[in-house]
């Protein structure tokens, strides 16, 4: 293989407009006041959640996720949506419930790092049904250019350059190109920004207006929040503006990215959120042992999601309270 | 000397891989448990880091997802995910572990699909995650995996993760850092490395008790062998010992076949 | 009404132009003496940003640096400066301050060098700072500058800072993003602002007492008008308390003549 | 204008290599063990500051900036320095001392965003009758597309697009060239990689191994840790890797960037160091005062500098602990 036969081109979908000129009419028409934005997550998802929008989940997979708007946006039956799935896990696996569960088709596009998988909990048996069915569109990436994808986004620039994909064919089917460095001459990837219609993010605190707190590690959270062009927040605990000022250091995501923010305590869960509880291994086994069989996963999401009217139901329905101390108390000391 | 499963094997040879003060991208499962191994035994000042933003944790059990709490718990910095690939990226960073469904004579991996169309696989595997990003900026690559010939294979189905890709010269060719690539790949049968010229892998090291036939015989593509091929050192009881007590005492990796 | 000086009109007018709800990157001195007074009068909600990275401070006083603490006093983020300029790059931010030590009819600023030589100059200025980079990304420069001879030149030194650079085109032609470029220069003398087809300065309005021919005297180069030009609103009683009292008591700002 | 007639390239001069593989070099080479690395301010620089060096100089030329690191060079007297000045303003200040005063030359090429003058302060004579001898080499950019730079080298890739630069001088005396995005078309900048030789970042704590938190605005200093192959870090408290590991979240540089730690209290004055103490305005008036005759500048070098042991001597003389009093109730209550 020399340097003149590298293929120049990934053969895969480009699923958003990565012109930063185009983003920037979307930024400025954005209000920048400082308003108020708290509202609760079924009014949340019912006016920022359009059928057809390109979705960004937040944290990493089964770790700070986005868990009460995830289901809401299943619950609302959604359709048509893109996803950005760097390690999607068992956000992943939620959105899949509106795939082949007979409610239309809610995952129709996926720029994929990782999907389908639960980590070391095994693969999840519904997803491969929905990525094996032929019926949603890929396009294949890795973590850390998936992330750089939103970095692009968020500093305003149509793309970056990375020095991973090359070779394999996860760059043959991503929609990444061939750049060479204008001052070493090397060879580098480009990868296209990727502005989403709308990210969702779990945080562990918000004030009213939207700027955002968290601790742990961030994943890829201050680039998606900056990135996304509608961004809705779910916080632990709502705190006042004037605790967000007594340690500006610590805002992670500032007012003007967001659209809103609901208050949604256990809002990661089954996930893990640091600091707050640890992950509920056993109801993720239950939804994975579900899946084996069509019928059972159709009543596990009947319990879970569709016949459950809000997300502290939900959590009623898993153990409640009972739990919800039994997950911190392993959060805290594990 | 006492008794030990294949695995514990596996995971002792893996973590005495491991140098002190150096640096090390871990995943969950067995490599996670090689290097705590290793920091309780011959690598006190190793350093761990996760893919989501974890560094230098004190870690209290194993994590089961590698952005979960446990990986920055009493860390020295809990991080973006950026910055840990970049930091890779920058070359700081000596070791990352991998596996894979499928692997090739060149250490390629397969992690996304099986099967020959694309768009409707047989199965569909996550995918990269950070593999590729992971396997394209450390300076060396290890890979722990069960060894058997749907693993081992001529031609993976699709290479997620590069190893020497198609031969020497060409990870440079296509734009990878230069000096990068596949070190070593411990499975349940033996240590195997890769020639320096043909950048193929070849058996280094047996397991106790396992042929240079049997190896083969599990192995899609012929192997090159390295001569002399030793014998794997066996666990100590010291290690078998801290990994039984310390490192996994829910028998969560050891417990598996 | 109140007496009042140029300065202290300059600023009251430069209030004026803030929009409620917007954000403005501001530096220190005159535009921040603006920003300070509209957010206590016209326009309550405005955030300002410093390209340091302190984010909307309920300032307590005068910052002395764009870099100091007092731009993150109680703040509602404080950040790294790449964090603000990319907010500008990604179209967030509205309005930037710039100053320079030349302006020319198409709004291009110099604060590098004077005099010929670039490697020997005559004086030596600070460079660009972020001045490049605001005037670059931002969808709407304003800048305040004392109004004489030597600042209003047909002829830039050197280009530091775009403003239309050449004139209608050009900004796009190079590369930056559509639809920025200069939109007021509040001096002493007047307010000016860009004809849309040329993009060349134009006087807008002329504060009380001054002549349009005053202005084109203290100018190097030719001045289009608007018509009908108007005269500039002058400052009100609330205004100039506020200015003196809460904006300024150290009269910092205001004193200069 | 039209973009074929764009101009290409900056005519300023590239002071270092922005090969990517050459800085991997040096980074693998770096010891990545936890190793104490506490000294004295003279034992760092005597041993990681070398003639020739390419220096960076962390905060924001007034705030936060690390001024015994910087005294102690002028001191020791080092030689043929380049510079990244980003806003360098009091930083840019003391290392002219070592300039046209008598004792060699001190900075050679300056990598141009802000120098020469201290904001509304005015602009320092001296630094003028350095930048204006024609014996300092320069090369123009701005202050992020400078950022940019060591966000390049941190990230490791050889380049990275902006959109500033374009169509001005500012450009047409940089380094910079120009990119078209593979995928929009749009004319951008790229600007290359700067891997200093050197960092000098001042901090609020660090522990012995060099564990970083910093209160306030990071400005560059994020990427300038990550970009410089050698770190020198003083902190106003040396704290203990049990206070660092408390709160992971809170560390912004990791000691595996670090290779030097020096406890020094009060280390950024005259400088601003945010809720500790502001800057010194009364000092600072002085020494651009002392500056205007050549005489009282040498007199006042000698002074603060060179005539002084060490940087508690320094403060000492600026007024000692009753003056830092003074500061640090201005800080606190402004």
């Amino acid at each position: 293989m020399s340097a003149e036969n590298l293929q120049q081109c990934g053969s895969g979908p480009l699923f958003m407009n990565p012109d930063s000129d185009h983003a920037r009419q979307t930024f400025r028409a954005k209000s920048k006041a400082l308003a108020e934005k708290v509202m609760s997550v079924p009014e949340a998802v019912d006016q920022f959640v359009s059928d057809g929008d390109y979705l960004g989940s937040g944290g990493f997979g089964g770790n700070r996720i986005a868990t009460a708007l995830l289901h809401e946006i299943v619950r609302q039956q959604k359709q048509d949506l893109s996803l950005a799935g760097h390690t999607t896990t068992h956000d992943f696996q939620i959105l899949c419930a509106g795939n082949e569960t007979g409610r239309g088709q809610l995952l129709r596009r996926v720029d994929i790092a990782y999907i389908v998988g639960l980590e070391a909990r095994g693969l999840s048996p519904h997803a491969r049904r929905v990525c094996e069915s032929g019926q949603v569109e890929f396009c294949e990436w890795s973590n850390y250019t998936l992330a750089l994808r939103f970095q692009a986004a968020a500093m305003g620039v149509p793309y970056l350059p990375v020095r991973s994909l090359a070779g394999t064919d996860t760059f043959r089917k991503s929609a990444a190109r061939r750049v060479v460095c204008p001052f070493t001459g090397q060879e580098l990837i480009a990868v296209p920004a990727l502005w989403p219609d709308l990210a969702l993010i779990h945080v562990h605190e918000s004030d009213a207006f939207g700027n955002c707190r968290i601790r742990g590690t961030s994943v890829a959270d201050w680039c998606l929040a900056r990135a996304a062009k509608k961004l809705i927040i779910s916080c632990e605990r709502l705190v006042s503006n004037d605790e967000i000022r007594r340690d500006p250091t610590a805002t992670i995501i500032p007012y003007y990215c967001v659209d809103a923010v609901c208050e949604v305590p256990y809002g990661s869960y089954p996930g893990n959120m640091p600091y707050e509880y640890y992950s509920d291994e056993d109801h993720l086994r239950q939804w994975l042992q579900a899946e084996s069989d069509p019928e059972t996963h159709r009543q596990f999401l009947d319990d879970c999601i569709f016949g459950v009217s809000d997300f502290t139901e939900y959590l009623e329905r898993c153990g409640g309270k009972q739990r919800l101390e039994q997950l911190r108390e392993q959060e805290l000391h594990p | 000397m006492s008794d030990y499963t294949r695995m514990e094997l596996t995971i002792c040879a893996a973590a005495r891989l491991l140098e002190d003060g150096v640096i090390v991208v871990v995943g969950t499962g067995a490599p996670c448990a090689a290097s705590m191994l290793a920091q309780k035994t011959t690598a006190p000042n190793l350093t761990l880091m996760f893919e989501a933003g974890g560094v230098g944790p004190q870690l209290p059990r194993m994590p089961i997802s590698v952005g979960d709490s446990r990986t920055f718990y009493r860390g020295l910095m809990a991080t973006s995910m950026a910055d840990i690939m970049e930091t890779c990226q920058r070359g700081l960073v000596d070791y990352t572990f991998l596996g894979g469904a499928q692997i090739d004579q060149y250490g390629n991996l397969n992690s996304t699909t099986v099967g020959e169309d694309y768009q409707r696989p047989r199965v569909r595997f996550p995918g990269s995650g950070g593999a590729n990003d992971l396997g394209s900026f450390c300076w060396r690559i290890l890979v722990i995996t069960p060894h058997d010939r749907r693993r081992f294979v001529e031609r993976l189905d699709f290479i997620t993760t590069p190893g020497f890709l198609d031969g020497p010269g060409a990870r440079e060719t296509a734009g990878l850092p230069p000096g990068t690539g596949p070190f070593k790949v411990i499975t349940d049968l033996a240590i195997l490395g890769f020639d320096d010229a043909s950048k193929r892998m070849q058996v280094e090291s047996l397991h106790p008790g396992v042929t240079l036939d049997e190896v083969q015989n599990c192995t899609g593509f012929e192997l090159l062998t390295k001569s002399p091929i030793t014998v794997t050192v066996e666990p100590e009881d010291e290690q078998l010992r801290i990994l039984r007590d310390e490192v996994d005492p829910d028998r969560y990796i050891i417990g598996r076949s």
